[in-house]
């Protein structure tokens, strides 16, 4: 059927228009360069718009029996999709302006293309083993945008990036071998396909499997003790790569936990379990060790990354909590931290546009230079620390009433503490860039001062992330609903 | 009470380190991964001389065999472990033969319905009186046209090493026969020259009758070989090369093993089809008999010669 | 031990033999004796493979005046087997040969080591 | 139709005759020759798989008048005939690669020389992947030792001869031992052909004869091989062997020679010994833990080597361990991921000799890895070809390395005891080991040279107009190896069918 074809062309169209723009020896000048990302990027959105509405499956080879590969739409794809294609169209967009002070901006955008189409195959795959297949790939081909410059500490930084996430993805394969052979089918069905029959008798394999799994995917959700390629990586990646990173890429983490634990192996075989313990004890570990470097940090851009690290393990808990109500938290979360968190590197990467400084003490006085980017800055961090109405509270407030419901012992009131705890240092680390921004103090003479406000280029996109953080919060509920049937199917 | 250390013993100790891994800082690749930038100022003569006699001096501790502890240890050992195992060997190949089925035993494994056959009825079937002969002649050919051609391949291999171009070849010929030949000696001429003909109608005559006596091809060949040989050292390499140069020996070479090639193909895919042969067996005992072997046993001795020949040239002066 | 070892006392030899040619062939540094390990090798095969043949009152499988009963001969596939084998040694040998009279006209000298370590002080 | 049965032997005799014939022509006349010939093979092989796979069985081919005990005997089944066919292909392809270079470094008066060795190895690997008559493959393996050792001292300097040299001491031990086995077979058995020693192999151990000889004799096949195949103890003498030798017969030598050696080494587990009775001595597990041994130290001396091509070489040692490993694992499955590698590493490790070399000459033919900085650029088409292959041979997805670790691990998964856990393990670690080189090189020829280095260097860059046939090469095994990586379902098919007639 024809829309199940629409995905194969959503996949394939912009991975390959990104290597015939990397190896056309054309685009000279960078306007032509910019039309022809920008079409590539428009053509795909409007492909995947239309296989997102098709739905459908499609079967493209097979690799081994029962290894195929193999797309299949379904609503948790269909939201994935959704947020990464407009995260990535206004970073991509912002992108246009930034990249100005970039060089070999062909090899950029050429790889930007090709990783949208590669998203969208994880967010359409099918089974497991797809999803592995265009993991890899999509290390691949992030990691150029990781050493863009490649000055030694960029590729030393795409260096660690790269064997973090392999020796994740090995992990992960190394649970697929096993689920190969317990699981009946690779396919994702909602509450698991594990075998029982099989599984008799191979419990202990089988968790540690689960285990390693969740530790291999938690490599790119930047789970402890697996994180440090994140604060590495982020202050030398352009910032829209950087936006995408831990916009995006984080978040495919977090999808190939949820397709591996609750698509493959099944909430109940590791409810109760040591597995569920050790998960929600590692997650709760990065939640706060994360708020607590990111407040000890100067750097702006790592500091957004280390709060990236513990805003992912609040996805992570809420997953590892194995109960409805915080699963909706958590998958909130990952709409609303995709949009805050690329908001804020985006803010960050104007403020380096413009101005060149990455140290957080050397923005006092920021706030009167660009109150526009300031302003969404802020908007975004209220988003993000959970002040009511914007929409941090809500996923927040999922997450915390979920955990106590769960009633599991001790993390059922542990959970909500440290999350609290969290908030309080997110916003101890967010807010005093906004204060000091717009409040300069006394000794500030207005006298140096020099608007530097980005172009339109850059200000539609932050604007309209920070809008939607905030929006999103004022009117959940088609959201909530949307989520509510998605964990129907699964509970 | 605290006291104050000192900030790299401050660095090394293991909080710090504990800290720096959890927070990122620490490069896991730095130092064994580096991406060296290239050195771009080449070093001034002084230290360039002093890098090449470091050089020089650690090449010479390390390899000089007779000072090196550990060269003179690892090489005792090496000696020891490799004597053992080679006992070791040896003990296990004496287990296995005194397992095997007695030698003087007819009724062994080897005496089976194979070699029945290759003794009764390989006569009618080869034409062959000879029975070894017609046996690798015919019915293992396969396995003998493959042993040819590693003479073939062998003489290749040796031409690879040692051939040499036209100039060097001459003057190699000429100190090596300074060095190491007699020139021109009376004894060796005259008992050449009795002996070369007589050993030369030998192989000729052990070739032809390969099917019907002991020999063949390759023992013929290596005779006619050895008569090539003497001759050359009695005679030097100018009286050979009037009739045995370059060009004879790839037309003699060349000719005998495509001969052989195309009187194996034609055996062997006729024989596969089924498509009846037509060259006749003859009378068993007659010296024009046994259909395929006499031309083979031909080609072969004519190859054999020229190989055993070709070796003693090139060996000697790098050329025929 | 198995009980046949004095009645294969030949094939016991050969395989001493064996061991020897195969010591020899690994050990020593000089490369003239590797090759005199080889042949010795080669040759301790032939013999094992001969004497697999041997039944004593058989001759050789020469067809005389026209007697061919299986009672009268030996058994010529080992006699076979030989012959090709000691074309293959022969021609092996002679490759090895060449080999090490390049190795001496280029280093003067027949130890694979000595070789191996001028080789490293060329550094090529 | 039946002639089709024809083309295994026809094949093999005309390697051997264009040898002859080369011997008498000039260079030109030899390559066009060689080229000729093995299209031919390759034409004729294929038809000859498809001959098998149409009528689903393997056919026995009388070399001669005379049938099983007494006459020689080819056997073809779709196992062999893909064989003979790959191997044909990637000779081809190497040669072509590695053109230029066999001009560059080969005295123009020999070329022919090296002609007539490439033809005598492809008839030798022919034969080791027909014959049906372990004498056969005897004298075959000591023609293929000797135009191998030919193949690395064709390039006359004193590493390539001290480096033959060794290889021959090796292989000379190996062949050594294997004829030595094949003797003890012979008088336990009195049959030379692999079917009927299966017989009377079946027959004695019916009967509870000679256990011990036979067991000796088994292992001492074995360890012949896997030395002529340098399985991990004897290793030593293969990075010289590979790493200076010139490019083609490097490439020749790591992805066809050894294999043809474990293809042997298969037959006689399969058609000799009969694998139920293999796998119940303990010579497999040997293989194992060799096969394991290798797979790690390969890879760390991989890691510490600074020569690229001496880098490459010790990545074979690794690979080769993995196909021993296969074997090791004692089950079908294992046997199929091990064949399976054969065709992927052949495929991957000859594309990347082919595209080291093509890096070096850009650097100014110094094979030091610092100096490869930036060389992707000045030679695009290399740079490719060198990431596909590093890739493949990581294991990444898409890629041919991906689905023979895939068939290892799934082989191993469904092993019924206790060797599934190492295997994993020493999969997974290796797997890592080999990222960290082979990344590591491909991001260091991705880092930009300084324009003055460059220019002090005097390094050129290279066109991938200007090499025509090098560039089309690359390509060629790029696609080669997408196909492997992509379309693996009917060769594990074919593989499968193969195996099923061998019995």
């Amino acid at each position: 059927m024809n829309q199940s074809f629409m995905i194969i062309i959503t996949v394939f169209f912009p991975v390959i228009y990104g290597a015939v723009m990397l190896l056309a020896p054309c685009f000279k000048t960078r306007s032509s360069l910019i039309k022809a990302t920008a079409a590539g990027l428009a053509v795909t959105a409007v492909f995947a718009v239309l296989s997102i509405f098709g739905g459908g499956s499609f079967e493209l080879l097979k690799l081994g029996e029962n290894l195929k590969l193999y797309f299949r739409i379904d609503n948790l794809g269909k939201m994935f999709a959704a947020v990464v294609s407009i995260v990535w169209l206004l970073a991509g967009y912002f992108s246009f302006e930034y990249m100005k002070h970039e060089k070999e901006e062909k090899r950029y955008f050429g790889f930007y293309v090709m990783v949208y189409g590669i998203l969208m195959a994880l967010c359409f795959a099918g089974n497991l083993v797809t999803f592995y297949v265009f993991y890899e790939l999509m290390t691949l081909t992030t990691f150029p945008l990781v050493l863009h410059s490649r000055t030694r500490e960029a590729v030393m930084a795409g260096l660690k990036y790269l064997f973090y996430s392999l020796c994740g993805a090995y992990m992960v394969l190394f649970g697929i071998y096993f689920l190969n052979r317990y699981a009946a089918t690779l396919d994702f069905t909602a509450g698991g396909s594990l075998d029982m029959g099989l599984a008799a008798g191979n419990e202990g394999i089988l968790l540690t499997v689960a285990f390693l799994m969740i530790l291999g995917f938690g490599v790119k959700a930047g789970m402890f003790p697996m994180h440090a390629w994140l604060p590495t990586a982020h202050p030398v990646a352009p910032a829209p790569a950087s936006a995408v990173l831990s916009g995006l890429i984080v978040k495919m983490g977090v999808l190939g936990i949820v397709r591996a634990i609750y698509y493959v192996i099944g909430t109940d075989f590791i409810h109760g379990t040591w597995v569920q313990t050790a998960w929600l004890v590692l997650s709760l570990i990065t939640v706060f060790m994360g708020s607590m470097l990111a407040y000890r940090e100067k750097v702006m851009k790592k500091r957004l990354a280390y709060s990236t690290v513990s805003q992912a393990s609040y996805i992570l808990f809420g997953l590892a909590l194995l109960e409805p109500q915080a699963m909706t938290g958590s998958l909130l979360h990952v709409v609303f931290h995709a949009m805050i968190k690329s908001c804020l590197f985006l803010s960050a990467g104007a403020i380096i546009y413009k101005t060149g400084k990455t140290n957080v003490d050397d923005l006092t006085g920021i706030g009167k230079e660009m109150p526009v980017t300031i302003w969404c800055y802020t908007f975004a961090s209220l988003a993000l620390i959970g002040i009511p109405p914007a929409s941090g509270f809500i996923s927040k407030w999922y997450l915390a009433t979920g955990s106590l419901e769960s009633g599991i012992p001790y993390f059922s009131w542990i959970g909500p503490v440290i999350l609290l705890i969290s908030a309080l240092l997110t916003a101890g680390y967010l807010l005093p860039i906004t204060i000091k921004g717009f409040l300069p103090g006394k000794e500030y003479d207005y006298g140096s001062l020099k608007k530097a406000e980005p172009v339109k280029t850059m200000l539609i996109p932050l604007t309209v992330l920070a809008g939607l953080s905030v929006i999103l919060g004022v009117f959940p509920n088609p959201l909530t609903g949307y989520i509510a049937d998605i964990i129907g199917t699964l509970f | 009470m605290s006291r104050k250390i000192s900030e790299e013993q401050y660095k090394k100790n293991l909080s710090v380190r504990f800290r720096n891994w959890i927070s990122g800082e620490t490069d896991p690749y730095l130092g064994n991964m580096e991406i060296l930038p290239q050195r771009d100022a080449s070093p001034d003569e002084k230290t360039r001389k002093k890098h090449m006699e470091d050089q020089t001096r650690v090449v010479n501790r390390t390899y000089d065999v007779e000072n090196n502890r550990i060269y003179r240890f690892f090489n005792a050992f090496y000696k020891k472990a490799a004597l053992l195992c080679c006992l070791v060997l040896i003990a296990i190949l004496l287990l296995t033969v005194s397992y095997l089925p007695k030698t003087t035993d007819p009724h062994s494994p080897g005496n089976n319905e194979v070699a029945e056959r290759y003794i009764t009825r390989g006569m009618q079937e080869t034409g062959a009186v000879n029975a070894v002969t017609g046996m690798i002649l015919t019915y293992r050919a396969f396995d003998t046209f493959g042993e040819t051609n590693v003479l073939f391949v062998a003489t290749c291999c040796v031409m690879i090493l040692l051939m040499l171009e036209e100039g060097s070849k001459k003057q190699a010929e000429d100190e090596n026969d300074a060095k190491y030949e007699p020139k021109n000696d009376a004894i060796l001429q005259t008992i050449a020259s009795v002996l070369c003909p007589i050993i030369f109608i030998f192989g000729i005559y052990v070739i032809l009758n390969g099917h019907l006596s002991p020999g063949g091809g390759f023992s013929g060949g290596a005779i006619m070989g050895a008569g090539m040989i003497l001759y050359v050292s009695a005679f030097g390499f100018k009286k050979t090369q009037r009739f045995f140069n370059e060009e004879v020996y790839k037309v003699a070479k060349i000719s005998a093993l495509c001969v052989y090639g195309l009187i194996g193909a034609y055996y062997y895919i006729t024989g596969a089809n089924g498509i009846e042969n037509h060259i006749p067996l003859g009378i068993p005992g007659h010296i024009l008999s046994s259909g395929i072997i006499l031309p083979i046993n031909i080609a072969v001795g004519l190859e054999v010669a020229c190989t055993m020949y070709a070796f003693y040239a090139l060996f000697r002066k790098g050329g025929l | 031990m198995g009980p046949n070892l004095y009645a294969n006392y030949v094939e016991a030899i050969a395989m001493i033999l064996f061991g020897i040619g195969f010591f020899t062939l690994l050990l020593r540094n000089n490369l003239i004796k590797k090759i005199i390990g080889l042949n010795i090798m080669d040759t301790a095969i032939y013999l094992f493979l001969a004497s697999k043949a041997y039944i004593p009152g058989r001759v050789a499988p020469i067809i005389v005046d026209g007697v061919q009963d299986v009672e009268k001969y030996i058994n010529p596939i080992p006699s076979g087997l030989v012959l090709t084998g000691i074309v293959v040694s022969v021609s092996v040998s002679a490759l090895m040969l060449s080999i090490t009279i390049r190795l001496y006209k280029r280093y003067h000298t027949l130890n694979l080591d000595e070789i191996s370590a001028k080789l490293k002080k060329e550094g090529l | 139709m039946d002639i089709i049965r024809n083309f295994p032997c026809v094949s093999i005799m005309l390697c051997l005759f264009s040898g002859i014939l080369t011997s008498g022509v000039k260079e030109k006349a030899a390559k066009y020759i060689n080229r000729t010939l093995i299209m031919t093979v390759i034409v004729l092989n294929a038809l000859t798989l498809y001959y098998t796979l149409a009528t689903g069985s393997a056919f026995v081919y009388v070399m001669g008048m005379f049938p099983a005990p007494w006459g020689n005997e080819l056997r073809a089944g779709a196992l062999e005939a893909l064989m003979a066919t790959f191997f044909g292909v990637i000779m081809m392809l190497s040669l072509c690669g590695g053109q230029k270079k066999l001009f560059d470094e080969v005295d123009p008066a020999k070329h022919n020389l090296y002609y007539i060795m490439t033809d005598v190895m492809l008839a030798s690997l022919l034969a080791l992947v027909y014959t049906n008559d372990l004498f056969t493959a005897y004298v075959f393996v000591e023609i293929n030792t000797i135009s191998a050792c030919g193949l690395i001292m064709i390039r006359q300097n004193g590493r390539t001869i001290e480096a033959s040299v060794r290889y021959m001491i090796m292989s000379l031990l190996g062949s050594g031992l294997l004829l030595m086995g094949l003797c003890i077979l012979y008088d336990l058995t009195g049959h030379l052909l692999m079917s009927n020693i299966r017989q009377s192999i079946i027959e004695i151990t019916k009967h509870g004869l000679y256990q011990i000889p036979l067991a000796i004799a088994i292992c001492i096949m074995c360890v012949g091989l896997a030395i002529k195949s340098a399985l991990f103890p004897f290793h030593a003498w293969l990075p010289d062997a590979y790493g200076y030798s010139t490019v083609s017969s490097a490439a020749i030598l790591s992805s066809l020679v050894s294999k043809g050696y474990i293809f042997l080494l298969l037959k006689i587990f399969y058609r000799v010994i009969g694998f139920n009775l293999i796998r119940g001595s303990h010579i497999l597990n040997m293989l194992f833990i060799f096969g394991l041994c290798g797979m790690i130290s390969g890879s760390i001396s991989a890691i510490w080597e600074k020569d690229i091509r001496r880098m490459i070489a010790f990545s074979s040692v690794a690979q080769i361990g993995y196909i021993y490993m296969g074997f090791g694992l004692g089950t079908t499955e294992g046997v199929v991921a091990s064949i399976f590698h054969i065709l992927a590493h052949a495929a991957t490790k000859s594309l990347l000799f082919i595209s080291a070399i093509g890096l070096t000459d850009v650097s100014g033919g110094s094979r030091s890895f610092f100096e490869l900085t930036g060389s992707g650029y000045r030679n695009k088409i290399a740079g490719i070809g060198f990431t596909v292959g590093s890739l493949s041979m990581v294991g990444i997805p898409v890629f041919s390395g991906f689905v023979s670790k895939l068939l290892f691990a799934e082989a191993a998964v469904l092993h019924p005891d206790q060797k599934m856990l190492p295997t994993l393990i020493v999969l997974a670690i290796s797997t890592i080991l080999n990222a960290i080189y082979f990344m590591k090189t491909v991001v260091r020829i991705y880092v930009p040279e300084k324009a003055s280095v460059v220019r002090r260097k005097g390094y050129f860059s290279v066109k991938p107009g200007q090499q025509k046939l090098y560039t089309v090469t690359i390509i060629c095994f790029t696609v080669l190896n997408l196909f492997l990586g992509m379309m693996s379902e009917p060769i594990i098919h074919v593989i499968k069918m193969g195996l099923g007639n061998f019995a």
